[in-house]
């Protein structure tokens, strides 16, 4: 409609729709819609799992302003952990993670809705999310279309910092569950007695990325802490998770990074409505 | 919603509420209006009140601005009772089918040779748009609904959509095109001031030419889940509203908890 | 799979999967789409209105030996119309009409399904199909995806052989309802009182192709008899409507028409299998 | 279905049913397989039997034909049973959902070397093998059983599907290929005789090569809706079998009315 305008708006703030920009190949493609998930071996190298590890470690003894701590029952989550900056900042414009969820949620219009650190000790709590269309979390939405684009709503990169395996702290899901037209029928069954449910083995560095409407759980480490980051992603107008808004300070750092400034706006429709609001303002 | 309302609304994309407001509440908001287009733009902007002009009257020049879009919900008074329609709101309720937010209040001037032209159907896949049916219920994103202020004719400029597009699998020929009575796709919707029109925004719609000197005044008010995002100005409240407001009303503005829902 | 095979199966019977062959324009395939028709105006030219009225009165009189009449309240049903022969077996194969079936169905892996002559006389019972999700027949589903290919079942052509509009024995739907997630709520009502049923104004020798998924109805005469010709396409492996088999004699009358042949023959998967029963037999 | 069962079908496109036939069927039959096998064609095609077969084993010359299907229905005895498995039939009702015939009844032989290559998915829109599940049912066209009527491990050239790719919105990378156990997509199914795998016709499947000296033999019999056609010869029956028949499989093989329901 106002094609006036849209012409005015900078490149930053370029609509999406429908460019059908692809960065994932034929069998990524093929791969992530039939299961899920896609798997990205040595995501982090091992400097930079030890940069994250004690950066999540320090923010566990010591958080800094803007990172909140939710304790559960054998878990800590660290809420709003790209505040840590270093690695835990830098992770999140990394092209092997940004282009898949620039492909599977909405082009260059996607937000950083949430990043938390996890430490999991022996005991940590083992729940299923439900998947599928009977999912209640609408916000998790899967769509593909035939031979056509994704428009995927919350995806989640998750980054193993130890090598978890054989069902010992493993993240496991079920796959294809995405697409289930069923509830799935576990709810009061342990994880180890759901027979499709499949440990996806990763070592320290190793990550995931899945749709958060996909059957997922972390089993519990059997002997020390396993620690986690996990970024989610949404599209631009998705607000972000209650405590993940990101501060002013965050901003401020990040102003000389065009794809940072983007990833951590606040939420938007129309680029060229923000821009605009940016003129009256 | 009747087992006949469901039906329209998914054949159709679009339903007819006539009479969704009182005559007295119509006038109300009219009155404030006519105060509020007494004052310039410097002396708007003062009170929180941002026009969007639209200058596409090429052909009638006399008529400058042809017509602009407005954040009235910062006026207050009668407008906030629009927020939680008692004729309407159950139905975005039915068609949202989860906790859902007040994301846009506007209202629109448009005068003498003024139209919106066609924009938007499903194979656009606009995510914030999504019209969507599951396990027979509705599912929808972003359900918008249009108020007339003014009585308004096809002649006038009335609201225009194309019947069944918030389902199209096709690209919309008619983007960015001026609505077409004659076009068989084509259905204009004229409507008595107090009548509102609910349409999904996966629904190409726009609204016909004003051939008239008359001024088509609607306000478009938009509903969507908690975990969208409002639109900016656009849920802008005015002074002492948390104090006046019903917890309804305060929920869809403020909007329920984004994520609750686990 | 059977590569080897495919590649000796005669053009005729091309598999016609994913070829994407288009002979809707843009304007069109938006408007079937949303719309559940096309109408096609002066698909008969006069002379062939006239040809065809006569021998479906002939027919009605002293039908040939191939078909059928049903005879219902203020109704004649000529069953298998296309055994008659001359207009009303070479309308089967007009460009206007096979081309967008070809499209809407499955390539040129289309078949005939059944035929019929209609005589309707003023009384004659008008029922509104169901249409949408809620119609039991399956075979008559509408399939179509975005910005991609038609997959439909059964599609009709439906030709006025007189003048009808005005609520006059008129044919009318209920446009996109072939989309309709909800059952029709008019069972009980009038077609009068239907506010979304819409009069498809028609010319003799005006014809309209319709998704058999769309709700629609043909309304009484209001003085004279009606004529009507229509004919079902489905895909290759859809059996005929019982009655609307093609006879030998037909079969062999068309065998030098090879769009003719194909759009007879009896149902069939994979036209090398086909092929292939032809060899062993 | 169990819950489990109708969750698992949808998930994966397959559903595996441990034991479906007795092991005495599985002798019957493979005695008679037997017999049949020590014809030659020109006596089997006396008898009605048409084998088609697979020469593709070039690595393995000294087994040729290293397979072939055949139109094994027409033999009758043992083989009319499985018409209606009284353990499978429940499940082909519950997934195809409305009134359906068995449309295709064929053996598979495959020697050393022989395997299927991966074929269907359903981004290929075949409209005569489409899964689809619609409020909460199953709607699907073309249910297919796998009887194994000997163990098979997947060195001995076990079936093998892509579970979810009955959902699959791309066109199948692997097409043509021989299925390859390592690739994390691929799901070899390797059966004891008398199991069998219940599978909608958009699951991406194959089998594996067949890497052993041991003959693999598989029935794979098919249901569709009334509608659909029969494919040719693969139901012709035995002399008398309408006199033997129950009614069940009567009308499993002529076909209930194809355009009954209205």
């Amino acid at each position: 409609m106002e094609k006036k305008t849209k012409k005015k708006v900078p490149r930053l703030l370029k609509l999406q729709t429908g460019t059908g920009e692809r960065h994932l190949s034929d069998e990524e493609r093929h791969f992530f819609d039939i299961k899920g998930y896609l798997v990205m071996e040595n995501f982090f190298v091992p400097n930079q799992v030890n940069e994250a590890r004690e950066a999540i470690q320090d923010m566990a003894k010591k958080p800094s302003a803007n990172i909140t701590i939710e304790r559960k029952d054998y878990e800590l989550e660290l809420l709003n952990i790209v505040e840590a900056g270093g690695i835990l900042e830098d992770a999140i414009i990394f092209k092997r993670l940004l282009q898949p969820m620039e492909e599977i949620i909405w082009g260059s219009q996607v937000r950083l809705v949430a990043s938390r650190g996890l430490i999991k000790e022996p005991g940590s709590i083992e729940t299923l999310t439900q998947g599928g269309k009977a999912d209640p979390r609408r916000y998790t939405k899967y769509r593909c279309f035939v031979e056509g684009e994704f428009r995927c709503l919350m995806t989640t990169c998750l980054i193993a910092l130890n090598n978890c395996s054989n069902g010992n702290g493993t993240f496991c899901i079920i796959p294809a569950s995405h697409k289930s037209n069923f509830p799935h029928p576990y709810s009061n069954t342990s994880l180890e007695s759901v027979s499709v449910l499949k440990d996806i083995a990763l070592k320290a560095g190793d990550a995931i990325i899945f749709s958060e409407n996909l059957s997922h759980a972390i089993k519990s480490p059997i002997n020390e802490k396993y620690l986690w980051l996990s970024y989610q992603y949404g599209p631009s107008y998705m607000l972000s998770w209650p405590g993940c808004e990101a501060s002013k300070e965050l901003r401020t750092r990040t102003m000389d990074s065009e794809i940072k400034t983007r990833l951590l706006k606040t939420p938007y429709y129309h680029p060229w409505d923000y821009y605009y609001k940016d003129i009256v303002n | 919603m009747t087992p006949e309302e469901r039906y329209l609304f998914d054949l159709q994309g679009f339903l007819f509420i006539p009479e969704a407001i009182s005559k007295d509440l119509v006038q109300q908001m009219n009155d404030d209006i006519d105060q509020m287009e007494s004052l310039n733009d410097e002396e708007a902007n003062k009170l929180g009140l941002y026009r969007k002009y639209h200058n596409n009257n090429k052909d009638h020049p006399g008529h400058n601005p042809s017509g602009y879009d407005c954040n009235i919900l910062s006026r207050g008074g009668p407008f906030e009772a629009l927020i939680d329609c008692p004729r309407t709101l159950p139905y975005i309720d039915s068609m949202i089918n989860e906790p859902f937010r007040l994301d846009g209040y506007m209202f629109m001037i448009r005068n003498q040779g003024c139209r919106t032209v066609f924009h938007h159907g499903y194979a656009e896949l606009l995510p914030y748009s999504e019209f969507a049916v599951e396990e027979g219920e509705f599912k929808c994103v972003s359900v918008k609904i249009a108020y007339a202020l003014r009585d308004v004719s096809v002649e006038e400029g009335c609201f225009a959509v194309i019947p069944g597009s918030h389902k199209s699998n096709f690209d919309n020929p008619f983007e960015g095109m001026n609505p077409d009575k004659n076009h068989p796709l084509v259905e204009p919707c004229p409507c008595k001031a107090g009548d509102a029109v609910i349409f999904t925004e996966d629904l190409t719609h726009g609204s016909m030419i004003n051939q008239s000197k008359k001024t088509r005044r609607t306000l478009f008010i938009s509903y969507a889940p908690a975990f969208q995002s409002p639109w900016g100005k656009l849920v802008d409240t005015a002074d002492g509203f948390e104090e006046r407001a019903t917890s309804r009303q305060l929920e869809l503005i403020r909007g329920p908890s984004p994520f609750a829902i686990v």
